[in-house]
């Protein structure tokens, strides 16, 4: 039987040990993340059919919960971590060109790490344990934002830092007071017994697990770090932070809010919220010229999406959600890749450098119009297929407020297609005629971005490749008791 | 004006805090799982000290992860002060005799002491972090007294490396033998002997070494100037 | 009891000069007395263990590495 | 008095945790900041552990045998501030070899006078 308990073991111990190999095999820190990441891949790929029928609990240490930590390896964290390892993979191997300067063993050893705590964070089923995976994952993008060491990177790493440290204190004083109420850490164990508390003194608590999660979800007033941060980062950085390290914050935040309190009360505020978070992201990214800055926005707005589809809280509004995170990931990872080698090249990162793009590196300006299509949610593009669930769940709850803010989410993605258009007409109808000769990214970059741009279409055309998984994941994010059935036994 | 805002919100924060608190009375006790640490803790792990059975143990898995944090932050200042300094040169003259000679007797002293603290951990207060920091500030006295000495970074990456694969091994053992990660699988012997509680003290020294290279590559990467 | 007031007292004192000075190496040294308040109150809390930790990292490794850092930038708050 | 000896680390510890909140929010200075996040940091710990702490109570350590299990404080608690402390150090690290950076670049740690940036 395959352990969920190696997808996490097995990265750390490899990322420990790559001084060890650094001693005789100079390049070692180079392939060890995406050999590490393949494994994950596969292991993940292999549980998958079976956390399907049955979620597994794996106890660490040999004691039923809640005496020890537990992993949930649900089809949420499955699927989950199915993403994180095989955008990493892809992620990984075009750093393998694309990082040259800089401390690269350093680099690649932080990358390795950031995706472990990633997966950590969707495993887990201990409220603490959560805290201590999410650090893993914000420490180590705090330190990578700033590997480029300009002016522009560790300005927004102090801002960033600042900001997440923050909200990780809050954090644990949430996880404090739920302790000091209930006496467990065990998500399960506290959902058991959060029934009987009053909720005055659950307010607070849950307040605080919130904001002190949504400062890595981006969420609308407490995103103020991230254009910077993602702007200024490498760009296979930049790819990880938005297509990963949001999606995990703000699943943290829904698997609090569903799984722990069992909220509904503060879901209409959520989907106000996340209309908010879309309009601010869009309407910001509108006026960029800077294209990094751009997509980074465009990753508030996509937020925004995702958080108002969650926030519906039917059956079809959370598969709705999970779709577009998915749909999210691949494409923005696709664009981000695809910016990184054109913005090499231009040597600058405004939209207007990028001018003729098309004629000198045709399958990278491909790769990012894919990406940006999709995003926009043009079909056959993923992104057409998830959007169109949120929309059908948003009018199926028949509710007028939830009718208008769906309309209001549609005027967001009309915004988002006029500088998505923008761009793509840049790249392929400006500039001068004479053609200035060829240069596309090298073939290792490539690969990782034909192969996510074959993802693309592929589950764009046929959807139920992932809606059965889907359907799954919203079913154990909705039931509660199910889940507590499920870890206490 | 922002010190306003700032201050109303503050006042908000205690204010839903304290609502919290009422539930929370200071001083009574209130949890099943401490209590059930306390009462089986010996028993399972073979460790007198409970709160060393809690961390290495019971949560072993989070202990991991503290570790790794640790471990990032090496990484990432070294990654950020990559070829900083330059133009500041620390003034290179030497510390005085009596700081020299004195700082050269306490450091074995303090190696001895820090060691003795992560040996004994699972017996009396203390374990890994804390001998492993008192390590540490031997290094950082010895920063201060002997300015031209050095920790070789080569044997500091070492030991953090080496520590992190044994941590991260022994859970894996765990799993081979008894399909636990972490699981104490080794005999648990009389309790307060210092062989004893199985895979505790090995894992304990592992984070001794590990968290004491960190800490110390950490201070000599921040000191550096070359 | 007289004693634990008087240590937290102590605490928030050192908590509010730490804000205030505009000396950092001040500043630092008025924190690292809050940490060591600190260690004292959870030894009385009976936490002889994070005592420990709190002395030797929190009052001593931190202090050194912020005094560090303030030399290799600025000691003054402008 | 009653209530003050009922209360009086939990007022230490969020004492502690406003006047750290306080100077991360407005102070400009970034040192000054990573001051204010080192006190944040302190209290939540002194929060946590007072949350386990038993009136009259013992360490949870069986120093000799026959030792009274009763009365002995919460173990969790202390577990999970050592690793909250490694953290917070953790953390503390990163952010002065960024001030250094940063100072490198700009030649000064004012916040409020580092803007290249903007929305």
């Amino acid at each position: 039987m395959v352990n969920p308990v190696l997808l996490i073991a097995v990265p750390l111990g490899l990322a420990f040990a790559i001084p060890l190999f650094a001693l005789f095999w100079k390049d070692a820190a180079k392939y060890i993340p995406p050999v590490a990441l393949g494994f994950n891949l596969v292991v993940s790929l292999l549980l998958l059919p079976k956390v399907l029928e049955n979620p597994i609990i794996v106890s660490v240490g040999g004691w039923q919960p809640p005496f020890s930590i537990n992993l949930v390896a649900g089809p949420v964290g499955v699927l989950f971590s199915t993403i994180i390892a095989l955008v990493g993979l892809l992620v990984s191997i075009y750093a393998l060109d694309y990082i040259k300067e800089g401390a690269t063993e350093k680099y690649h050893m932080l990358y390795l790490l950031l995706l472990t705590g990633a997966t950590g964070v969707v495993l887990t089923g201990d409220i603490f344990n959560l805290f201590v995976f999410f650090e893993i994952l914000c420490i180590s993008s705090y330190a990578l934002v700033a590997y480029l060491r300009d002016k522009a990177g560790i300005e927004s790493a102090v801002k960033y830092l600042i900001q997440g440290a923050v909200g990780s204190s809050l954090l644990l004083i949430g996880i404090g007071l739920l302790y000091g109420q209930f006496g467990t850490l065990n998500m399960a164990d506290i959902a058991e017994k959060i029934a009987s508390a009053s909720p005055i003194s659950l307010f607070v608590p849950m307040v605080l697990l919130i904001t002190g999660l949504g400062v890595e979800a981006a969420i609308f007033p407490l995103n103020a770090w991230l254009p910077d941060a993602h702007s200024s980062a490498p760009s296979s950085i930049s790819a990880v932070l938005s297509g990963i390290a949001i999606e995990v914050g703000l699943y943290a935040v829904v698997r609090v809010i569903f799984t722990i309190f069992g909220a509904s009360s503060i879901l209409l505020f959520l989907a106000l919220l996340g209309i908010l978070t879309l309009l601010v992201g869009e309407m910001c990214a509108f006026s960029q010229n800077n294209i990094k800055r751009m997509l980074a926005y465009s990753s508030i707005g996509q937020i925004g999406l995702i958080l108002f589809a969650l926030a519906i809280a039917t059956s079809y509004g959370v598969t709705g959600g999970l779709f577009q995170m998915v749909s999210h990931t691949l494409s923005k990872a696709l664009l981000f890749l695809a910016a990184g080698y054109m913005i090499y090249r231009a040597g600058s990162l405004d939209i207007s450098a990028l001018e003729g793009m098309g004629r000198k590196m045709p399958l990278t300006c491909l790769a990012f119009t894919i990406g940006a299509f999709s995003l926009v949610g043009l079909p056959p593009f993923v992104g057409f297929a998830s959007k169109f669930l949120i929309v059908r769940a948003a009018l199926a709850t028949k509710e007028t407020l939830f009718v208008v803010l769906i309309g209001l989410a549609l005027l967001g993605t009309v915004i988002e297609g006029a500088y998505f258009f923008r761009v793509v007409q840049v790249l392929y109808f400006k500039g001068e005629k004479p053609n200035p000769g060829r240069k596309e990214a090298p073939i290792i970059a490539l690969v990782p971005m034909i192969i996510l741009a074959v993802l693309i279409i592929v589950i764009g055309v046929y959807p139920r490749l992932i809606t059965g998984v889907l359907n799954s994941a919203a079913s154990e994010l909705l039931n509660r008791v199910e889940y507590i059935r499920s870890v206490l036994g | 004006m922002r010190r306003i805002i700032s201050i109303l919100l503050l006042v908000i924060l205690a204010f839903g805090i304290s609502l919290s608190l009422a539930k929370i009375p200071f001083g009574t006790p209130k949890t099943k799982v401490g209590r059930y640490y306390i009462d089986e803790g010996i028993e399972e792990t073979g460790a007198t000290n409970i709160v060393t059975s809690v961390v290495v143990n019971y949560r072993g898995f989070d202990t991991l992860g503290e570790v790794t944090v640790l471990f990032i932050a090496a990484i990432g200042l070294g990654a950020v002060l990559t070829g900083s300094g330059g133009e500041e040169t620390r003034k290179k003259q030497p510390a005085s005799l009596v700081l020299y000679t004195g700082c050269r007797l306490l450091f074995p002293l303090i190696l001895v002491f820090g060691t003795y603290i992560f040996i004994h951990g699972h017996l009396t207060p203390g374990g890994g972090f804390q001998g492993g920091a008192i390590i540490a500030s031997g290094f950082l006295l010895i920063y201060l007294g002997c300015r031209e000495r050095r920790i070789s970074q080569r044997a500091s990456k070492l030991a953090e490396s080496l520590g992190g694969l044994i941590f991260v091994v022994i859970g894996l053992l765990g799993l081979v033998f008894g399909s636990y990660f972490l699981l104490n699988f080794l005999p648990k012997g009389t309790a307060n002997a210092i062989f004893s509680a199985g895979i505790i003290p090995i894992i304990y020294i592992a984070i001794g070494f590990k968290v004491g290279s960190e800490l110390a590559s950490i201070i000599d990467n921040l000191i550096e100037e070359s | 009891m007289i004693f634990v007031f008087f240590l937290i007292l102590l605490m928030l004192v050192g908590a509010v000069a730490a804000s205030i000075f505009r000396d950092l190496i001040s500043a630092v040294i008025a924190a690292a007395l809050v940490s060591l308040a600190a260690a004292i109150l959870f030894y009385f809390l009976q936490a002889p263990d994070v005592a420990m930790a709190e002395a030797a990292i929190g009052a001593a490794l931190t202090t050194a590495i912020f005094i560090i850092a303030i030399r290799r930038t600025k000691r003054y708050e402008e | 008095m009653g209530f003050l000896n009922n209360y009086i680390y939990y007022i230490g510890a969020f004492g502690l945790i406003l006047i750290g909140l306080y100077t991360i929010l407005v102070k400009h200075n970034l040192i000054k900041v990573i001051v204010g996040l080192g006190i944040l940091d302190t209290g939540v710990n002194l929060f946590l552990i007072s949350v386990g702490y038993i009136t009259k109570g013992t360490a949870p350590i069986f120093s000799r045998p026959g030792i009274d299990s009763e009365h002995m404080v919460d173990p969790v608690p202390q577990a999970l501030v050592l690793t909250a402390i490694v953290i917070g150090v953790a953390v503390l690290a990163l952010a002065l070899s960024l001030a250094i950076r940063l100072y490198q670049h700009y030649g000064t740690l004012n916040l409020r006078k580092i803007r290249e940036q903007r929305w």
